[in-house]
């Protein structure tokens, strides 16, 4: 958080200053939407190590951020990007072989984890996932949680009903709070006081910006803060909560973002291509992510007429009738 | 060769056990056919809801992840995940939800894999993971699961349980402290399944047309009872164009 | 909750129909804000009694609720109406003379328990008041609770962190979920299906809604659905939830309805003398909401010029410079 | 008697405790007065929010409740109840929150009755009760405290323990399980009291002009050190110009 009115500034210096190598990061969107996929290039541009990915299903973005090598442990729910990748390719090979560490939990278990982050509590209850292995079964050794300040001593905890068979249930899942170090976001509009505003769903954007100790926005729209002021409700983020307001049109392509443009399905069909052969995948990385030096420069090798196929329809915030 | 596919087939078998006035909780793929499809065929007032937040959405294309920005469109509210899943959890509206979901690996008793074959600590096969799929499992009181009828599929054990169907018989998800009912049926490319009220193991309740009872049992594993088995109805003119037509016509989930 | 298409109906047929005598309710907006008041002149129309209701500061319409001898039992975190009332008057004189039972909580706690019915989970656990009477000390007797399967069996549990130290947490308290019969709210705009729009602060209408087995909403507009469904990420509440739509235009009268109209301090200045004094008390019920037999004819005895003079300002939502 | 009255003088002793970058919690009459105060005199990088949800309101006319719509102008963003109390708990956040409270009672150790005077079963005087004032005085870091200075009001013991300050002393909170600090000053309409560091007891900081700190003692049932005790510097033109054309021209709360 940063009580001060002005958050603008370039991506380079907002990922420099606020990830370093081993941070606890967390990534917005879902799947193939509103991932902030400038930030994630970002990072893996700046070549940061070790990072602890906290994620429920945030997709291509979780993806990419393994494949480029950056992320040492993830707790996650889901790692698919839909029909383009029903499991994410480069997060199978590594976890097959071993070079990253998962816990598993479910997206609500996730959801609920940013949630009691953002409410300053060290755990939430929920029925789900009681007898199941995302109980019985931990990623992180004992071990590993108790030599590291950074996770809790448990996984989850399961307990009875202290007020006995309330609300028709004896028993409840505790699921322990996250506070990640950053969380990184694109939405559409913000403004230089880190006013934020989400259209269409927020899947858990808003629980994991209120979680973390620091908030990147990258936004479509840089807005003028009187305009996004004039209907406060509209804004899911208040301005004290970000650290870092960044103007990154199409930040979020691949991805969709509601209103604006649609996933690019020829970009994401390349990928999967890309990233099931080591070869070619460290190709992808040099030629769209490593040789351009910014957003700008890597936007320019996007085929000719790419974006305008993907342009949102403005009725439907999607591109209808898109080739997919 | 009848005039349709496996998978039109299992949408609309799936579509036929949507109750109208129920609450669907859809994943991706042949699951969105088929609640897009039970709306036309014999749930009208039936409502669809994603994990991602969207409620009651009013779909015109078929979205290609839950995430997808289709799933927004004409929806009664669209929030995020927390909201979704409470209102599964919330028992007043979680008893009126159907999950359909799909997973890897499942037993006798429903129970789901879709997180890894091999040991969960190095797997031969690393899967997406849960995603929503255990705590719709958990929460709502029918679930309909798709299946691919094949014998690494339906398995005596699941290598990961990571969503609960009946748990271990009858007492099974009492006894762990969850709300809700487990799978109601099992559609596959070779034969609807059901839950035995009592013992709540599978049993075979229709094979497909073409298909016999012994090449259903020789693709799985474990055995179930077919003393109630019967043939399926095969789809009707109207189903077909309902879901050709209406519901996939860029035969994005049907395939070619 | 109720998934048919068509909610609409008259105030009558829906307070008979969801508010039984006894029943356990809740009342949306907060002291003198969008407090649905035609409801609540209807609920006390009906000379309904021995009601448990749930409040956090819902103001004006527990004053007139309580004051009209509608409650038996309240939980509650704040009985006031800003200026005009300190300490809501009829509360205090029930409260004084053990005419009503009282379990005192705090905003938060009295939020997170409308929350925990809304998710459907037993408890949620806070920091809040920990070490304080709000704890120690209990309105509702151990007997009482534990003879009425409504109430849980404790008032609050203070629990040690099961994860330690995690999250700089020693000690929660847990507070219980509330599962109101029916919460009734007043809000901007609905549709015949159902769906809700709130302009302007929430407060916790949407948990209060949620956590209810029935919900009835009153509202200025009664808009097209498709309308609504045009941007439903500004709609609080999907139809499903709603079992009843009342059409009520200036329902929360003489509380403020944001961007409609403002509060009447000039009623709530009248009210605070009627309170006082038991007979002028009596006159009052009398006059202003048992003589009126519904919404219209009630209105129709509001002083000429009254409703002009709070008419909100479009671009405050309230009216500038009103005479308070 | 100096051209002001002991309510402008409150407002803004209060005023000149706000530093600046701070969240200023707000809750109805004077404290609203001594947040609005601030921004002009000492702090104009303070933050207003209100337990309603409203974060970061533009005040144009003073609020005659939390809940009125005069907070909603011009924030950053409007929510609600539960967003706005987890900014408070919520350590990040509520590490820069200064919240301005007041009460019926109050004692030696800053710990705040707004409940009941008697017994809480039967009690001779009711009142509002906690709203939000146990909340934020569990969260936050410092709170301000207006009290009316009267014998009954700064009481040994307090009828009802509604929000806690130091509770028993320098270990209570912890001892307890909050986070935060208590009480960090009580601003009354005779004197500024302070927390001794070493002991969190209450002790006199100063006294308004024309009051003696005998006359504070003389309005307070226990008694506090006098040994730091200066008179407080007056208002200063500046001061009252803003509190009087700016923040209250109507004298909705400063009063005739």
């Amino acid at each position: 958080m940063d009580t001060s009115s002005e958050k603008v500034m370039d991506l380079k210096t907002a990922v420099a200053r606020f990830v370093p190598d081993g941070a606890h990061i967390s990534i917005g969107g879902f799947t193939c939407n509103r991932n902030p996929m400038a930030a994630v290039y970002e990072i893996i541009r700046q070549r940061k190590t070790g990072l602890h990915l906290y994620a429920h299903s945030n997709g291509q973005g979780v993806d990419e951020l393994v494949g480029a090598g950056c992320v040492a442990r993830v707790e996650i729910a889901y790692a698919g990007t839909g029909r383009f990748a029903p499991t994410c390719i480069r997060f199978r090979k590594a976890v097959e072989n071993g070079t990253i560490a998962v816990e598993d939990y479910s997206n609500y278990q996730m959801t609920l984890r940013f949630l009691a982050g953002a409410m300053g509590v060290p755990f939430l209850p929920t029925r789900s996932a009681l007898g199941t292995d995302i109980i019985r079964r931990w990623g992180f050794s004992e071990a590993l949680r108790r030599s590291n300040p950074r996770l809790p001593n448990e996984k989850l905890v399961v307990m009875d009903n202290p007020f006995g068979g309330w609300a028709e249930t004896d028993r409840v899942v505790l699921v322990p709070a996250i506070r990640p170090d950053v969380t990184l976001l694109h939405v559409q509009k913000a403004g230089r006081d880190g006013t934020a505003r989400i259209e269409g769903l927020t899947f858990a954007d808003v629980e994991q910006a209120k979680a973390a100790r620091h908030v990147i926005v990258t936004c479509e729209d840089l807005a003028d803060a009187g305009e996004l002021r004039a209907h406060p409700h509209l804004n899911q983020l208040p301005g004290i909560l970000l650290d870092a307001v960044v103007h990154v049109p199409h930040g979020a392509y691949p991805t969709a973002c509601y209103r604006y443009y649609d996933y690019d399905p020829a970009f994401l069909n390349d990928y999967r291509t890309a990233a099931t052969d080591d070869e070619r995948y460290t190709r992808y990385l040099r030629d769209w992510i490593f040789e351009p030096s910014d957003h700008r420069e890597q936007h320019a090798r996007i085929p000719e007429g790419r974006l305008a196929a993907i342009q949102a329809d403005p009725h439907t915030g999607y591109a209808k009738g898109l080739k997919r | 060769m009848p005039g349709y596919n496996a998978r039109e087939l299992m949408a609309i078998a799936a579509a036929r056990k949507i109750n109208d006035g129920e609450i669907v909780f859809c994943g991706t793929g042949i699951s969105m056919l088929a609640a897009m499809a039970a709306k036309h065929i014999c749930a009208p007032n039936s409502i669809i809801i994603f994990e991602t937040g969207a409620i009651d959405s009013q779909l015109e294309e078929i979205p290609m992840a839950v995430g997808d920005s289709r799933v927004m469109l004409g929806a009664s509210s669209n929030s995020g995940l927390a909201d979704s899943f409470a209102l599964m959890q919330n028992r007043t509206t979680g008893r009126h939800v159907v999950g359909i979901l799909g997973a890897a690996q499942i037993d006798l008793f429903g129970n789901l894999n879709s997180t890894v074959v091999g040991d969960y600590d190095r797997p031969s096969v690393r899967f997406a993971g849960s995603g929503g799929a255990a705590d719709v499992a958990s929460f709502v009181d029918r679930t309909l699961i798709f299946m691919q009828h094949e014998r690494r599929k339906f398995v005596s054990n699941v290598d990961y349980l990571t969503s609960p169907g009946w748990l271990d018989g009858p007492d099974g998800r009492r006894k762990a402290g969850l709300p809700g009912n487990g799978p109601a049926a099992v559609i596959s490319n070779l034969a609807v399944m059901g839950f035995d009220d009592a013992t709540r193991e599978m049993f075979l309740e229709a094979y497909f047309p073409g298909v016999t009872p012994q090449a259903v049992l020789d693709n799985m594993e474990f055995t179930v009872d077919l003393s109630r088995a019967r043939e399926l109805e095969p789809p009707t003119e109207r189903e077909l164009r309902i879901l050709r037509e209406i519901v996939d016509p860029q035969r994005l989930i049907l395939g070619g």
